[in-house]
């Protein structure tokens, strides 16, 4: 019985990804060339307050899907290109971000989502904070905002794959 | 219906007949378990049915009307309603024998339906008794289930099945029985039905739970 | 060539003596194990092995070449009469028997071979008496199937079954389970010779006279062949390790010294089957349905059971143990099927299914062998059997982890292995035998082939368990860190048993017209069996496969593909070494990886019902507080539950049959006079009122 | 009849390398409209391939050749199967080569391959999926042999071409209870061996739920898109033979004339049977790996009773 009440919910609700904004023209990031419209994503919370956490959800979620674009979250880094970065560096997490980000293959990608990320934002200073995560790697890509809008995450994976 | 494609109509229903039963032992759900019961009910209909068309008899085909209304939509009514919507009862939590333990069961259950039932396909080979051990295949099934279930009206479900097969072996090996002897197995089923509604409806007030275990406790 | 020798020890009785290959190799048997007896007496401690494995090799090739020329149609039959009192000594080698003879020829050679180098340093026996016994063993195993009368059969299957015991003893000093695992063989093969003998004896006495001529012509009541019939497959049953009388066989095969295992596991055990198809088939020609109905399900039965164990098995020589009990209860499955549809008018089929259960003793000979003798080269190395401490040791010991995985292969009756083959043969009379007999066969088919198939499922577990976490990964404990390659002569062994296992991996039809004549001499229905070149192709079934043409697909296939891949992914891409993915949290230890017992936990879980394990978590509180856990322990084992609830209450009964002994002996001289004078008038009383 | 047939092989192997990772977007594509979603087009799955090819492999610490060879051999094995079965034509040359049996036994080769690879990486991820896997190879077995028995039983050969064929001839023996019952069965075992729900769940995160990605973790570029490649290809051959085995219709003998006719009738049996079960996949939840052996089970029963039918109703 539920399948039917589930599969009345899909034929009512139907689409509900919004259209597609303008589509970038080139790659945002040098790197980003080899990637031809696929990039396979490792979320690292480097220490969020999971507010970036929250976006980058919706942000994969049926209104944005940035899977359309071709962007995708794996389970290991050894599948991934580019690694998601959220969160100031805490201490404990300086060595496992630095360790994850060794583990992606070359060429590596990585995007600071959020102020916190970019420079330790709030907690800039505060005894349990490292640094921004450009303190432990080096940072392609930069995704202002506390927390940013899953449009602008959306927008920066799309500057990657240029889809 | 052409004479060609009777045998493989027969065999589709018989089929079905079987599956559910089969799938009675395989779900947890107890209103999955009924769903199931309803649906071997239109299957045994539908067999009965084929059958009265084949032999142009007309009495057969109401015979098949009724059990359809029977079988397929009030007994099932009946136990949902016995069934009530608390949690505690929707689940057939632990069999006796675990799931998987009794669906090879039932299949060494049907290969032995197939190998007793050999001779008396010999006897007189025709497409209806062809299919003869698939219903005491599920007279065994319900039996099982009738053993192997904890919960009340799982083992009404069990009984049922069992009804259902000797009703399709009735059907099957002598060309019909006496309507009015059906209809009293129906009817005496029918009171099974209630007593244990009520009966459910009991325990459910007095220990919260139909646990045919439980019912030892009604000694002392 | 001690041949020469073997001429003026054959002629004792040169009058019927037909100088023939398998004369001249059968006497080259019997001088070779004097020879190697009176080198294991005299020869010092140090050059023993070496002289005693010679002498054994050399059984081994005579028994060779004795099959060989058996199954490529030569016969031979010999009568000694002063070797035995009253009866004197049959010897007759038939495709059937040379069939048997050869694969214990070849194990032998390859496990004397292999011996020699175990020896070296120190390990495996060398005590005289053990190093006595081998040569005696070998040529008992040579000799058995080569006998042709009863009496000459009982005799080498007890001097068989007296080596064996004491080579399974040889390291009964160093630890106690040795002792223990001996006790059981010895009180199941005894029992079980008690048995062959019960029906032998009473088959030869209706029959009239010993040999095999004789009771081939008899034709005893049918109540009299069933009982011997059980009799005898109860008794050769206990030799193959079918349930319920395998409880022997896993402490045994895991405790003897690894050449020893070897021979046992594949050699020994085959004289089960030799057994039951040489008395039910050719002797008793057939007999009645139900007989192999029963052998179908103890072989059904065993196969399971076998494989459960070996799967949820820790202990890597104990793991194959049980494999063995498995593939014999395959073996037998494939004889039950046989009888069952000889007697049930199929004779094509029946055929098939004997040819399937012979290739499949000569494949399981050849991978089990191979298998034994690796798993030797790592005790040698590591000094431990547990899988939960091994690991490592494809860096450690390459050619022994290539090797055991050759074997693995075929043990997993995956193509392209030799196990695959025979069970594939099996697959094929099982599935076409479902229009040949009545609803019996139409209900026992299915059943069978759903155990064949699960069994090999679980065999594929069993195996990727003993291959992944046995020479895989990294090491689980210093010992296997610091494993070393075993000597050339062991290596060469077990090479020699690996080209022999990929040999009838890819070209089965090699051994087609042996098997057929082997076939023949059993149903004495001459007809070939299996044919074709490249392809298998069988008689009467449309079923062929090429697994020679299989592997050649697949290696082409790898090749292409790696091509490819090299074109597609251009010039970049160079494979670099990293660490361990550990999650960011520091590399991973070695304790950390998934061990034997946790491998084959779901599946131990699966079966719970059946193989009903035993696990205790103890957990130590600390001293502060007891809700602060200091230590907590986890431990688990699956006993044979057959042993528990079987032979328990027998050993009870028999302790308390036991303490009626004091009673009756009390010591005092008289007492015993007394017995033996009550005794003897006892006995001339019955006759004075019998006669 | 040999040329023809040649060439009608090789188009086999081709369509199925091609196809494969399409068949695997278009299930995800249907998926994503299901969801509501836009998706990302059903060439995404070449894409990712295309992007992994160029991408460094890497060697992990402490693994060697078997952990090498396993994405190779998946491959290789998968080819194989890609050519022995009828998908487009049943007079394939190496039809005599290799029969449901060894069909089977190639499947469960490529698994083994990947599990030892798995159990190679002494990761703690690694041995959990390797150890899962197999158990659910060694209870799907049975089911896939006793539904080869079920087949094969009428038609007196294990040989796939002559099964296809028999089933050509008469179409009516297709709607028998008995081949209902093994297309159940069977259709049940390919989502088990090929890791979709509702037994593993392909696109899952969480490494204690894994089957199948918990073995491929450590596998990087190249690796990682052939055994990615290999698994597609896996689904396509295995949905291509329950089509050819149930709904034959269209496939070609020898000549050449009637291979577009196959070929796009093969494509669009196993689109329509790729998208019904991407639409299902959205219905149903993971089943706990241990309720897993009672859907087993139930596959089991489902051939048991297809061999029971196969041989009663011959009577």
């Amino acid at each position: 019985m539920s399948a039917f009440k589930l599969w009345r919910k899909i034929r009512r609700t139907g689409r509900t990804a919004e259209p597609a904004p303008a589509r970038p023209n080139g790659p945002t990031c040098p790197k980003a060339v080899a990637l031809h419209g696929s990039v396979q994503l490792r979320h690292v919370d480097a220490g969020s307050c999971n507010g970036c956490e929250i976006e980058i959800g919706s942000a994969f979620g049926p209104v944005y899907d940035a899977e359309r674009y071709g962007a995708r979250l794996v389970a290991s880094p050894r599948h991934a290109d580019a690694l998601l970065v959220t969160g100031p560096v805490t201490r404990n997490m300086a060595v496992p971000l630095k360790r994850t980000f060794e583990a992606v293959s070359e060429p590596r990608i990585v995007l600071a989502i959020g102020d916190c990320a970019i420079d330790a934002g709030e907690f800039a200073g505060g005894y349990g904070v490292y640094g921004s995560v450009a303190d432990v790697v080096q940072v392609d890509v930069q995704v202002p905002g506390c927390p940013p809008e899953p449009a602008a995450i959306v927008a920066a994976l799309r500057g990657l794959t240029c889809r | 219906m052409t004479d060609i494609s009777y045998p493989l109509y027969l065999d589709l229903a018989s089929g079905l007949f079987l599956l559910t039963a089969v799938g009675v032992l395989w779900r947890h759900q107890l209103s999955a378990m009924i769903r199931l019961f309803g649906l071997q009910g239109a299957a045994l209909a539908a067999m009965v049915t084929i059958l009265g068309i084949h032999q142009h008899s007309l009495e057969l085909i109401v015979v098949a009307a009724g059990l359809g209304a029977l079988r397929a939509g009030l007994l099932p009514y009946l136990a949902r309603r016995a069934l009530g919507d608390t949690p505690a009862e929707a689940r057939e939590t632990r069999p006796v024998v675990n799931v998987a333990a009794s669906l090879l069961a039932a299949a060494a259950l049907t290969l032995l339906a197939y190998a007793v039932t050999r001779p008396l396909v010999a006897l007189a080979p025709s497409p209806a008794t062809a299919i003869l051990p698939a219903a005491v295949a599920v007279v065994l099934i319900g039996f099982f289930t009738l053993v192997t279930r904890r919960r009340a009206l799982s083992q009404v479900v069990g009984f049922l099945l069992l009804d259902n097969g000797i009703t399709a072996t009735a059907f099957l090996a002598a060309d019909g029985v006496p309507l009015i002897v059906e209809l009293g197995v129906s009817f005496d089923l029918l009171l099974v039905v209630l007593v244990l509604q009520v009966l459910t409806t009991r325990l459910r007030t007095a220990f919260g739970s139909s646990d045919l275990d439980e019912l030892r406790e009604l000694h002392d | 060539m001690p041949a020469g020798a073997g001429g003026d020890r054959g002629g004792v009785a040169r009058a019927d003596l037909p100088v023939t290959v398998i004369g001249w190799s059968l006497a080259a048997v019997a001088v070779l194990a004097g020879v190697g007896v009176l080198a294991a007496l005299v020869t010092p401690r140090r050059a023993r092995p070496v002289f005693v494995g010679a002498a054994t090799a050399g059984i081994g090739v005579a028994g060779l070449v004795a099959g060989v020329a058996a199954l490529s149609g030569q016969a031979f039959q010999a009568r000694l009469p002063g070797l035995l009192p009253l009866v004197g000594v049959r010897l007759e080698v038939d495709p059937l028997g040379g069939w048997f003879v050869a694969v214990s020829g070849g194990v032998l050679a390859a496990a004397a071979l292999y011996g020699i180098g175990y020896a070296g340093g120190g390990h495996g026996p060398s005590g005289r008496s053990t190093q006595a016994a081998l040569p005696v063993f070998a040529a008992a195993l040579v000799l058995a199937p080569a006998a042709a009368a009863v009496s000459t059969l009982l005799v080498l299957w007890e001097l068989m079954a007296l080596a064996s015991l004491v080579l399974i003893l040889a390291e009964h000093r160093t630890r106690p389970a040795v002792a223990e695992a001996g006790w059981w063989y010895a009180v199941l093969t005894h029992a079980g010779f008690v048995a062959i003998l019960l029906g032998l004896v009473l088959y030869s006495a209706d029959a009239g006279g010993d040999s095999f001529t004789d009771l081939r012509a008899a034709h005893p009541s049918p109540a009299l062949r069933g009982v011997v019939f059980v009799l005898v497959l109860a008794g050769f049953g206990s030799k193959a390790g079918l349930v319920p009388l395998h409880v022997w066989l896993p402490r045994a095969h895991a405790e003897a010294p690894s050449p020893v295992s070897a021979i046992l596991s594949a050699a020994m055990v085959n004289l089960g089957a030799y057994g039951v198809i040489r008395v039910g088939l050719d002797l008793l020609g057939g007999g009645s349905r139900w007989w192999w109905l029963l052998v179908l399900a103890l072989g059904a039965v065993s196969a399971l059971y076998g494989i459960l164990q070996a799967a949820v098995a820790a202990d890597l020589k104990r793991l194959l143990a049980y494999s063995t009990v498995e593939n014999m209860g395959l073996v037998f499955l494939g004889l039950g099927a046989a009888g069952t549809f000889a007697t049930s008018g199929a004779p094509a089929l029946a055929a098939l299914a004997l040819a399937a259960a012979l290739l499949h003793v000569l494949n399981h000979a050849g991978f089990k062998a191979l298998l034994f003798t690796a798993a030797g080269g790592v005790l040698r190395a590591t000094g431990t059997r547990d899988l939960d401490a091994l690991g490592g040791l494809r860096t450690r010991m390459p050619a022994t982890t290539v090797l055991f995985a050759v074997g693995a292969l075929g043990a997993a009756a995956l193509p392209p292995g030799n196990g695959f083959v025979s069970e594939w043969l099996l697959l094929q009379s099982l599935v076409h035998a479902l229009p040949a007999g009545g609803a019996v066969v139409a209900v026992a088919m299915p059943v069978a082939v759903a155990v064949v198939a699960l069994t090999a499922g679980l065999a594929v577990a069993a195996f990727v368990k003993a291959l992944g976490v046995g020479f895989f990964a990294r090491p689980r404990s210093g010992a296997a860190a610091s494993a070393r390659e075993s000597p050339p002569p062991m290596l060469a062994a077990m090479g020699l048993l690996a080209a022999a296992c990929v040999g009838l991996a890819l070209a089965p039809t090699a051994v087609g017209p042996a098997l057929s004549r082997a076939v023949g001499a059993a149903t004495h229905h001459p007809a070939t069996v299996i044919g074709g070149g490249v392809s298998l192709r069988l008689a009467g079934i449309a079923g062929t496969m090429s697994p020679l043409l299989i592997a050649v697909a697949v290696l082409v296939a790898i090749v292409v593909c790696a091509l490819a891949t090299r074109l597609a992914s251009g010039r970049v891409a160079r494979r670099r070494a990293v660490p361990l993915w550990d999650c960011g949290a520091g590399p991973p230890t070695s304790r950390m990886q998934y061990t034997a017992t946790s491998f084959a936990e779901p599946l131990q879980r699966v079966f719970d019902d059946v193989l009903a394990p035993e696990t205790d978590v103890d957990v130590t509180p600390h001293t502060e507080s007891a809700y602060l856990v200091a230590r907590m322990a986890y431990r688990v084992r699956v006993p044979d539950r057959v042993e528990h609830a079987l032979y328990a209450p027998i050993g009870a009964a028999a302790r308390r049959l036991g303490r009626l002994g004091p009673v009756l002996a009390n010591g005092s001289v008289h007492r015993y006079l007394a017995y033996g004078f009550f005794g003897v008038t006892g006995l001339l009383l019955v006759l004075a009122v019998t006669r | 009849m040999n040329g023809a047939a040649l060439i009608a092989t090789t188009v086999q192997v081709v369509v199925v390398v091609t196809g494969a990772p399409v068949l695997v977007g278009l299930m995800r594509q249907v998926q994503a409209r299901l969801e509501g979603r836009a998706g990302a087009g059903i060439g995404q799955p070449w894409r990712d391939l295309r992007k992994l090819l160029r991408r460094a492999p890497a060697s992990p610490t402490g693994t060697g050749w078997p952990f090498r060879l396993a994405p190779l051999l998946l491959v290789g094995t998968s080819s194989v199967l890609a050519a022995v079965t009828p998908l487009l034509s049943t007079a394939s040359p190496l039809d005599h080569t290799a029969d449901l049996f060894a069909v089977v036994g190639l499947l469960a080769l490529g698994t083994v391959t990947l599990a030892l690879a798995a159990l190679d990486t002494g990761t703690a991820f690694g041995g959990m999926g390797a150890s899962r896997e197999v158990t659910i190879l060694a209870l799907v077995e049975p089911t896939i042999l006793v539904a080869v028995l079920a087949l094969s039983a009428r038609v007196g050969s294990t040989n796939l071409s002559e099964i296809v064929s028999t089933t050509l001839h008469d179409p009516l023996r297709v709607a028998s209870p008995a081949s209902l019952l093994a297309a159940a069965a069977l259709l049940i075992v390919v989502i088990a061996e090929t890791g979709r729900l509702p037994v593993d769940n392909p696109a899952t995160h969480l490494e204690l739920t894994m089957i199948h990605e918990a073995m491929i973790l450590e596998y990087a570029g190249r690796d990682l898109a052939l055994v990615e490649l290999a698994a597609a290809m896996r689904l396509s051959i295995l949905l291509g033979l329950l089509t050819s085995l149930f709904v034959p219709w269209g496939i070609a003998g020898a000549d050449l004339a009637m291979l577009p006719l196959a070929l796009a009738a093969f494509v669009a049996k196993v689109a329509a049977l790729g998208v019904a079960l991407g639409a299902a996949e959205v219905f149903i939840a993971k089943l706990r790996l241990f309720r897993v052996p009672e859907l087993l089970a139930g596959s089991f029963v489902l051939a048991v009773l297809a061999v029971a039918t196969s041989f009663f109703f011959l009577a």
